[in-house]
């Protein structure tokens, strides 16, 4: 079973060298910290900025310089601003090669819920919709169950939808799996001391399984 | 072509109840302090506000929430602000919740002069509810129109007396849009010029967008989540 | 009857001080010589500029500085450059005050023709469809006959249209007149010299004649 | 991220026949100038040329068409090339002629991910035929269409490594969005830079769009209309 460090790890490996990514709060922000040597990406944040460094030097912090988390973060060289339009207009043109983002629920067919919960939360979508909406290549990061330890991958979504038919890939802290619609949750991977039985009982949609299942490799 | 004014007080006087206006910024990121400052003490009611955020508590839109100035926030996240969710649970706040691409888009249709553009956010969601479709190249597309707003306040790095802008990093987020958007533009700016003192490769906003400018004070720029690493 | 000189002369007094102004090639370019001091005025150039400046003094071409005529000409204090699609988008959003341009012909109800002529020429609209469409107040500066003698206002234009009810005010040679759609070219002013029955001649399309016309004044 | 490639034959070296281009400038004004000769000497036929104008005889896109390289020009302005003109009454080529703004416009929705926008001009005229036609607030609109273009070939004054782009003066025009809208962006500029050399804020084109750069050589920068004043 992996913490989130290691699905940060296992999805750094899913970046290819000359990506631009945006990376979604939470588990997401930090697949930037496991990037491996060698593989040059170009982070973009909704608000504006292509070519996100890490977070300032402590005194360094500049508020005219936040991500879409609202953090302080920093310039590196070739970071290059520009207004919202323009930002989700890239996004929109298919220029952003991944997006990671986190989900509450995720069904067979790739539909996403992530951003509201009725009755209970009203924080907004935020450019969660665009993104998934545009994006060609989208990978999931999230726990496999919720804290009432129900499943998050689901037959169909139970929540207010963020997308439909969009999701590619999950990464969880049981499994890796592919979405292909019309079959369901395709295992390609299980964590280190999990089982397929260990991932079957946490997956509520359907899972497919074809031969053996390779543990993950993480550095 | 002078477009200066004294101050916040003066630049918004005639903004008074019910109107449609839009308020630049990402979070508390390149908000319009001055001018959300004097319009509290304006007091003027029934608002609908166009802006990506809502502020926190005790700072930018959140202030005219406290106040309830505000009939309706048109917003993509306003996950910040406790009073806010009072007062929308309550009932005392009517929400619009937009995506954040197509909230931007919309600024930009107005900025353009386009009453309508087809964009893919939102499709098979909630916020597809009552509205056209029309699929392109395979992709199903919303009918989003442009936004009708009668004020625009927007915050810029430098600007000059004829009303041309420049935005300081990731300040340009909405207030480049938005700034072109409004039927009356509103700049405030941490540094006023002369005409002539920006460089015209430069100009994020061409001030024939822009009716009204001055020079604001005591910016606070207040971090709402202030990250470090360790040195 | 005025040379194309008065013409630009008796435009450049419809200018009021803190407009946006297109102005179109040939006649409309001379307005900008014409407007009075302390009437302060901004040229756009909808290739990319606002604060059009004269031309440049000999040696001081910059061939990356033109007009929308492919001139050469200079900044003034304010300029602002931009791309064509936020140079329409501002056309388009009614931020220029008043578009000044030529035409083969104009009708009754305001219907204008200046770009191709079939069989003929053709040049291409460039971005006059653009400004008369959007424009909230055009005038045509033009001759009152062509070349052949014939008419340019008429009951409804014969050339293909570049827009529909849009001219507002007309300045000829002879004549200032005002488009009222359903009543016709309202005759404003005279030039020096010209009679009303002159300029009943050279109009093809209603002219109409309220009460006594005033003499154009052109300083 | 490094986008540098040789020259305007290395960066065209996969623009073959019968595709679809756009091909900045206004005019003469900052049109790629290195890439149109390398298109002539490569001679790739059949090619569509979204380009405001069409050069003239001598001198940019005119080159292309003494070549008879370009099956069809899609333009706002082609009115000062005799061998235009001669090819266009033959019959030998295609011309679709739209007005300015929508052209620009029509860039800009595929640079932004637009399938199509609503647009008022040529309402009512030829360009409206076979349009679908709207009415908003009043007004009618045609549905205009985002171009879809293989390549565009750019040029800009400055750019980096990672692909940014800076234009000088009026050479923005059609550049700027036409570099954001082709599928693979081809910029030629005056000056190659490193990256981190030019200031983030300045940045026209974000280098996201721009696929292959180059610092071009020997350019003629000719002047149109060489107009002066008396001293």
């Amino acid at each position: 079973m992996l913490d989130k460090i290691g699905i940060a790890k296992r999805i750094a490996k899913e970046v290819k060298d000359g990506y631009y990514v945006n990376l979604g709060i939470g588990i997401p922000t930090l697949v930037a910290n496991y990037i491996p040597e060698g593989v040059n990406v170009t982070l973009q944040s909704e608000n504006g900025m292509l070519g996100m460094g890490p977070f300032p030097f402590d005194g360094e912090e500049d508020a005219d310089l936040i991500n879409a988390g609202k953090q302080t973060i920093t310039e590196v060289p070739g970071t290059a601003y520009f207004d919202s339009a323009l930002s989700f207009g890239m996004i929109r043109a298919g220029k952003v090669d991944l997006t990671i983002l986190g989900a509450m629920e995720v069904s067979e067919n790739g539909d996403i819920a992530n951003w509201k919960i009725p009755g209970k939360m009203v924080k907004g979508m935020g450019g969660a919709m665009d993104l998934v909406a545009a994006a060609q290549n989208i990978i999931v990061a999230m726990q496999h169950v919720n804290k009432a330890g129900e499943s998050k991958l689901l037959p169909s979504c139970t929540l207010p939808l963020t997308g439909v038919k969009c999701v590619k890939k999950i990464v969880t802290e049981l499994a890796v799996l592919e979405v292909v619609p019309g079959e369901g949750f395709v295992l390609l991977e299980s964590a280190p001391g999990v089982t397929v039985e260990d991932i079957r009982k946490a997956t509520a949609g359907k899972l497919v399984v074809k031969g053996d299942v390779p543990e993950m490799v993480i550095d | 072509m002078n477009k200066v004014v004294k101050n916040a007080d003066d630049a918004i006087k005639d903004l008074t109840d019910n109107l449609v206006i839009m308020l630049g910024g990402f979070g508390l990121c390149g908000i319009p302090e001055n001018c959300i400052t004097a319009l509290v003490k304006k007091g003027s009611k029934g608002l609908t506000c166009i802006s990506n955020n809502a502020g926190v508590d005790d700072f930018g839109i959140g202030l005219m929430l406290k106040t309830r100035q505000v009939k309706k926030m048109i917003s993509s996240y306003v996950g910040e602000n406790a009073e806010f969710e009072r007062q929308l649970l309550s009932g005392e706040l009517e929400v619009d919740l937009i995506p954040q691409g197509t909230l931007a888009t919309r600024c930009m249709a107005a900025a353009y002069g386009m009453p309508a553009v087809w964009l893919r956010a939102g499709v098979g969601t909630e916020v597809a509810i009552g509205k056209e479709v029309r699929n392109f190249n395979g992709v199903d597309h919303l009918l989003e129109y442009a936004f009708d707003a009668d004020f625009a306040l927007v915050k810029a790095w430098k600007g000059d007396t004829h009303g041309n802008l420049i935005f300081r990093k990731t300040t340009r987020n909405f207030n480049m849009q938005m700034a072109m958007a409004g039927k009356i533009t509103v700049a405030e700016v941490e540094e006023l010029v002369p005409a002539g003192d920006l460089d015209p490769d430069q100009i994020h906003v061409p001030g024939i967008y822009v009716q009204r400018i001055f020079q604001g004070s005591n910016y606070e720029k207040r971090i709402e989540q202030r990250t470090v690493r360790k040195s």
